[in-house]
């Protein structure tokens, strides 16, 4: 670079960001944006009442639901363990059946295109499925039961699991997989002694919070008849008994936080 | 004993990594095989076990062309040629037992190796291996407890429990301080003694290869520019392989080279 | 070699050894639980679904093209209700995920504080944040925002934290170095490091939002969760084949814009 | 009082608010009407809109139409005056006359009917003949805030055999009990086996005859309860007497109307809209009141 | 000037990091501490900007004790000390430009900064700055797409950008290669010249600690071991740094050291 050159470059201060990026970020923020206030508009449109008395409104409803008679908890309690039961089946299922999908759908384990693409879209279009329909849909194959619960909730966990361990495992440092590779060991050898000790942690603490997401889907169970604590929580709404709701709800809160301990402390363990 | 003959390599990205090498290695030699980053060093050491594959040339090893190697014959040519790598690649959340029991993989049925059964054999030999580098009393230590110096201790002790007929060390002191790097090329100078294997080993210090080598393969670009005994490297040689504007590009700072 | 030296047996504290034990049975101890307290009849299960199979599963790809209109403007409906809500969610949530990460909060009591409330947040059925936003604001589609803008942020929040707990810290040391203060370090080292990571979370939970729309049907608000309710109830599974054809387009779609833009602003 | 919601923008009809804490009587220029879809019917509607605009029409207010599926989400809209005529079923009805003083003024007429019943459904080649028969078999229901699938028939048997609660009837007359989630999936179960007896409204059969042929030769019907008045349409104690009483009269006008005819039986299988008071729902009430407690756990 | 008064540091759970330490550095001076790992050199390098507060003795900066300084007084004291890492420490995800600018936090206003409202002035300052170690012509790279050298230089740039009175750098060339290495040393010793900035550099190397240095301190256990100019250092100031038994240590493996 010459001195003259430099001069005129050190005289026109370039921007923080480059001219290019800048517009483009511009751009798509401007259209986020437009597109958020359209919505916000649309949504608010047909609204009448404002927002004059939305909290004192809200006041209202939610003084019904105090005291919690927390009496009911006890009642409850055969309810909540069959939703934590269907609950670990469905998880441990995913779990389990997750381990081949998410090796498949990891662009650097299966590097032969074709049955990554294929195994990456079956699962994207897995995950697009509701869980309310796959509930229905099972209800109708099964009528129906627990099963059909348990396994509206296997595939809504699959879906979700072996994506986030696929991408676990696409960013695990292949490094000392490669070692192994290079002193002659086979892809289950490789696999087994490089890759899973590497994502066992990351891979305790998805199952454990999608236990906890199966937990509370539970009122989609309630919905096709698959019983649990969604089921009773309905009934109680129903007959307006909302003190009894709101106990069952602290009930559920009780158990997502144990989960979260426990979690945690398994995490500590493995780490 | 290793013959590369005309072997090149151009990587799928249209890099060229290896050009007409033409060398031959002996049983039992110490090479160490120098030059600039970028100069095709690790291309040239992962031919050996096939981690890259050459795209031209003839490359045997004890007299057959791996070239064409796949799958179980790949699997049995790596199982004798053991690899230290830079950054050791060690499985940092597994106790140093099991890392250098990996070692063994080859050699292990895979129900066997899952089911952690090891034969006694094995895991003595694995123990031993751990006390030739002085690191006997870790072995229930997991590998990230461990300093820099240790673990690559670690990755060569896994090697020894290969049991390979031929070392290969891609920089593997690059990320120790110096005396930790003067004491794991001692360990590898003692086995390629004591075990007659035949090491080859990367280096970025040309003071440090002359200290251990028994031959300096110089590189530059993709082609071999030196190759002889330690004894014959000169101040004109040091030029050859590290190109003969280095001190000036260094003070220029020569933006674009690192 | 006739004689092994086999390495000493790995010191185990007896602590670690019945910790492991206890775990092992507790674990054993929760499946025998599991599967006592669970019973299904496999066989009947079985029949009645190669029973069910051909009343149910063939409709469901003989889509009802003649809802195709009623299916459009639904899932259209949806896409701006779960846009705006997801969007306010991805903001509330900022706040709380960093209350909730210990990095950034270094007080323990704010910290639990934080994930107290994210977790409480998370507790509470979609129902209930349904009558309480219906009764705020009127059945219609912002009663729909914002019950899924609160019922977003308990899971957001938690995602926001965990990516901020696991930022390059060494990278706010250097900027505390050279005498920034935790406003600007905020701004520099903190937010570049979690942007793309926030941006995923918010767009995949808009993703799940679009999925999960059966709370608009409780607001009023149409939706096409309404339409699944409706189509098994009358068990109209033709029309449910396209409402899944539908879900799957609009959220395949999303995804790849998403993609997009999410590649534009890393 | 409420401050403003944190968005703090202001809608722009809002000078029409008129909330629970106002006076009574107030004329708002915009009605909105709720509407649950009763599961205790062969079709189930999905809108409300055909109504919303003619009523808007005869009234010369705009009227909101909207289709809720939950009826607490109904109750409570109703409660804060955010929604002011809604579709009730009766005992969403009774619940929100309970908490709200909602009033009722109108029902729907079904097949000539006001009113309709529930019914046993057993297994056309089971031996069960009678009520009595039950005893120990398999009990199956949507759910028990059902009015036709859980409530009449409950009580009646509680009558009927002496018992003095639902729990007491589930537990010590029926085998087992299985809430099905709605009464299609719960008549599926009688007729797969899984149940012996569905008590669901009349008449469930037909609306699975598409899909299982068979089903009116395979399910029986053994016995029906007492008459359960229809769903209703109840107005806000907030709204003016004249008002309501234009609203009643634009409804009944629908029933002179070809057009409207129509509509009713196309989309919500009514004959007509008929005039309704509040002594109607008395025992739906009782019903009500006898299984609060009981539910109460 | 920089001053150690019988400054001590015990870590909280016990380590002694510093112990006894006694040393002025004069404005203008290119110190290099040469150390084992664990000798305490990056402790005492973070007293001075106070990333670490020294537990005893007095430790003053142009004559004021900073043993004592929070808040503001604090901010201000880093301000006009830079350091540069062994890791770079640069926010990955951002552009050069916008890293280098992080150097002028401790001048700009909050509102400004954050409204990325800087003023001509520091961005022609940071752009200057790139220019000086060559790589102007990367700004609006992410520093995730430049190699080792060239992040180093981006973390160099942007203590320049600083206009600091004292630059502390710690062990800034432990993750490049020897030919980068000296770039980077060189850049460092080119501005302790032109700015004469008063320049502290964490080594490993005591050979390249003795190419650059005008005065080399070294330290062993947390003490102060030698203190003079490169001129004096002896094979024997290298065995008082390194331990006597080095060599040995090397050659039987010495377990423990590394
Ligand atoms: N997978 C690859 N794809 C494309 N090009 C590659 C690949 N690996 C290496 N190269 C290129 O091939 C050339 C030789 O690289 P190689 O890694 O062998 O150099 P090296 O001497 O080992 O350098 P270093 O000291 O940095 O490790 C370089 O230009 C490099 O950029
Ligand atoms: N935060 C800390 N808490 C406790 N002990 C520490 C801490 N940081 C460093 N130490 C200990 O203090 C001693 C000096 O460490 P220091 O990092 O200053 O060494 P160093 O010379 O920089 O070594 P290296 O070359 O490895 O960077 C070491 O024994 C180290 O283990
Ligand atoms: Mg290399
Ligand atoms: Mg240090």
């Amino acid at each position: 670079m010459t001195k003259q050159s430099r001069q005129e470059m050190t005289e026109k201060t370039p921007s923080i960001y480059p001219v290019k990026t800048k517009l483009q970020i511009t751009i798509i923020f401007f259209i986020v944006i437009g597109f958020y206030l359209f919505s916000m508009f649309w949504t608010q449109r047909e609204m009448v009442g404002g927002f004059g008395n939305a909290l004192g409104n809200m006041y209202v409803v939610i003084e019904k639901f105090f005291p919690p008679n927390l009496e009911v908890i006890p009642k409850v309690w055969g309810e909540m363990a069959q939703t934590i039961q269907m609950a670990i089946i469905a998880t441990t299922l995913a779990a389990i059946l997750t381990v081949p999908l998410a090796l498949l759908s990891a662009q650097n384990i299966t590097t032969f295109k074709p049955l990554y693409l294929i195994t990456r879209t079956f699962l994207n279009i897995l995950r697009t499925i509701p869980d309310l329909v796959l509930a229905v849909i099972f209800v109708g194959l099964f009528g129906v039961g627990l099963l059909p619960g348990i396994l509206a909730l296997f595939i809504f966990s699959l879906g979700i699991l072996a994506k986030l361990i696929s991408e676990t495992i696409e960013s695990v440092d292949m490094n000392p997989l490669e070692a192994m590779r290079a002193s002659g060991g086979n892809v289950f050898q490789v696999i087994y002694f490089g890759l899973v000790p590497q994502v066992l942690p990351q891979f305790t603490s998805f199952v454990l919070y999608v236990f906890e997401i199966n937990i509370r889907a539970s009122v989609v169970l309630g919905l096709v008849g698959a019983g649990g604590i969604g089921l009773v929580l309905d009934q109680q709404l129903g007959f307006y008994n909302y003190p009894n709701a709101m106990a069952i709800i602290i009930l559920i809160f009780i158990v997502v936080i144990v989960i979260e301990f426990i979690s945690n402390k398994l995490r500590e363990a493995l780490i | 004993m290793i013959e590369f003959k005309d072997v090149g390599l151009v990587y799928p990205n249209g890099t060229v990594g290896l050009k007409n090498i033409n060398a031959t290695i002996k049983d039992g030699e110490f090479v160490v095989i120098v030059g600039l980053s970028g100069a095709g060093k690790s291309t040239f050491i992962r031919s050996i076990n096939r981690l890259v594959t050459p795209t031209s040339g003839v490359l045997s090893i004890d007299n057959e062309n791996i070239l064409g190697y796949k799958g179980s014959d790949l699997r049995k040519l790596r199982t004798k040629i053991g690899m230290i790598f830079q950054n050791y690649n060690l499985v940092k959340r597994t106790n140093v037992l099991k890392n250098v029991l990996a070692g063994r993989l080859g050699h292990t049925g895979t129900l066997r190796s899952i089911l952690n059964l090891y034969q006694k054999e094995d895991i003595s030999l694995a123990y031993e291996s751990l006390q030739r580098v002085n690191i006997g009393e870790k072995i229930y230590n997991r590998a990230d407890e461990l300093s820099g110096g240790q673990q690559q201790r670690v990755s060569i002790a896994r090697v020894l429990t290969q049991q390979p007929k031929y070392i290969l060390a891609d920089e593997p002191v690059a990320s120790l301080d110096p005396p930790t790097s003067h004491q794991v090329m001692t360990y590898l100078k003692k086995i390629n003694k004591e075990d007659k294997i035949t090491t080859i080993v990367n280096l970025h210090f040309i003071d440090m290869a002359m200290e251990y080598a028994d031959r300096i393969i110089g590189m530059r670009a993709g082609e071999i520019v030196f190759d002889g005994p330690a004894s014959e490297v000169t101040e004109k040689t040091f030029e050859e392989i590290y190109g003969r504007s280095i001190r000036e590009d260094d003070l220029r700072g020569g933006a674009n080279k690192s | 070699m006739a004689s092994y030296s086999l390495p000493p047996k790995q010191p185990k504290s007896t602590f670690k050894i019945v910790r492991r034990i206890v775990i092992f049975l507790a674990i054993v101890a929760l499946y025998v639980w599991t599967f006592l307290g669970i019973d299904i009849d496999w066989g009947r299960a079985f029949e009645r679904m190669v029973n069910n199979f051909s009343r149910v599963i063939p409709k469901l790809f003989q889509p009802d093209w003649s809802a195709t209109s009623e299916v459009a403007a639904k899932i259209w409906e949806t896409i701006l209700i779960a846009f705006a809500g997801s969007l306010m969610a991805a903001v509330l949530a900022i706040p709380l995920g960093f209350l909730a990460a210990q990095n950034m909060t270094r007080s323990k009591i704010l910290t639990a504080i934080g994930k107290w409330i994210l977790s409480a947040v998370r507790a509470f059925p979609d129902i209930i944040l349904a009558i309480l936003f219906v009764v705020a604001v009127g059945p219609n589609a912002f009663a729909g925002v914002l019950a899924i803008a609160i019922g977003s942020t308990g899971m957001l929040g938690k995602l926001y934290s965990e990516v901020i707990e696991s930022i390059d810290m060494q990278v706010i040391e250097a900027m505390e170095a050279n005498g920034a203060n935790k406003i600007q370090i905020l701004f520099y080292g903190v937010i570049p490091q979690i942007v793309p990571e926030f941006l995923s979370y918010a767009i995949y939970r808009f993703e799940v939002d679009i999925r999960a729309s059966s709370i608009l049907g409780i607001v009023g608000a149409g939706g096409i969760g309404t339409m699944i309710i409706f189509a098994s109830s009358n068990r109209n599974w033709n029309e449910m084949g396209l409402i899944l054809l539908a879900i799957i387009i609009v959220v395949t779609v999303i995804d790849f814009l998403s993609a997009r833009i999410r590649r534009k602003i890393v | 009082g409420g401050s403003d919601d944190s968005d703090g923008e202001d809608n722009a009809s809002g000078e029409s608010n008129d909330n629970a804490k106002e006076e009574k009587g107030e004329t708002p220029d915009k009605l909105v009407m709720g509407f649950v879809p009763s599961q205790d019917s062969d079709t189930i509607a999905d809108t409300v809109k055909p109504l919303a605009d003619r009523l808007g029409e005869e009234l010369g207010i705009d009227v909101e139409g909207k289709v809720m599926t939950n009826y607490n989400a109904l109750v409570e809209a109703m409660g804060s005056n955010q929604v002011q005529i809604g579709f009730i079923p009766a005992f969403g009805y009774v619940l929100a006359n309970e908490q709200y003083d909602v009033n009722v003024i109108l029902k729907s007429v079904r097949h000539g009917s006001g009113t309709y019943k529930a019914q046993y459904v057993v297994r056309a080649d089971s031996d069960i003949e009678s009520l009595a028969d039950l005893e120990g078999k398999v009990w199956t229901y949507a759910d028990k805030g059902s009015t036709s699938g859980y409530l009449f028939p409950a009580y009646q048997m509680m009558q009927e055999f002496d018992y003095a609660s639902g729990t007491e009837l589930e537990s010590d007359f029926f085998g087992n009990t299985i809430a099905a989630g709605a009464h299609d999936n719960a008549a599926i179960s009688v007729y797969e086996g899984d149940a012996d007896v569905a008590t669901t409204f009349d008449d469930v059969r037909t609306e699975l005859e598409e899909e299982y042929p068979d089903v009116m030769d395979k399910l029986k019907v053994i016995e029906y309860t007492d008459e359960i008045p229809n769903d209703t349409i109840s107005v806000t104690k907030e709204l003016d007497e004249e008002l309501v009483t234009k609203i009643k009269e634009a409804f009944l006008s629908f029933n002179e109307d070809e057009e409207m005819i129509k509509i009713m039986d196309e989309v919500y299988n009514w004959d007509a809209i008929d005039e309704a008071s509040d002594e109607e729902y008395e025992i739906v009430k009782e019903t009500y009141q006898k299984f609060k407690d009981d539910i109460e756990l």
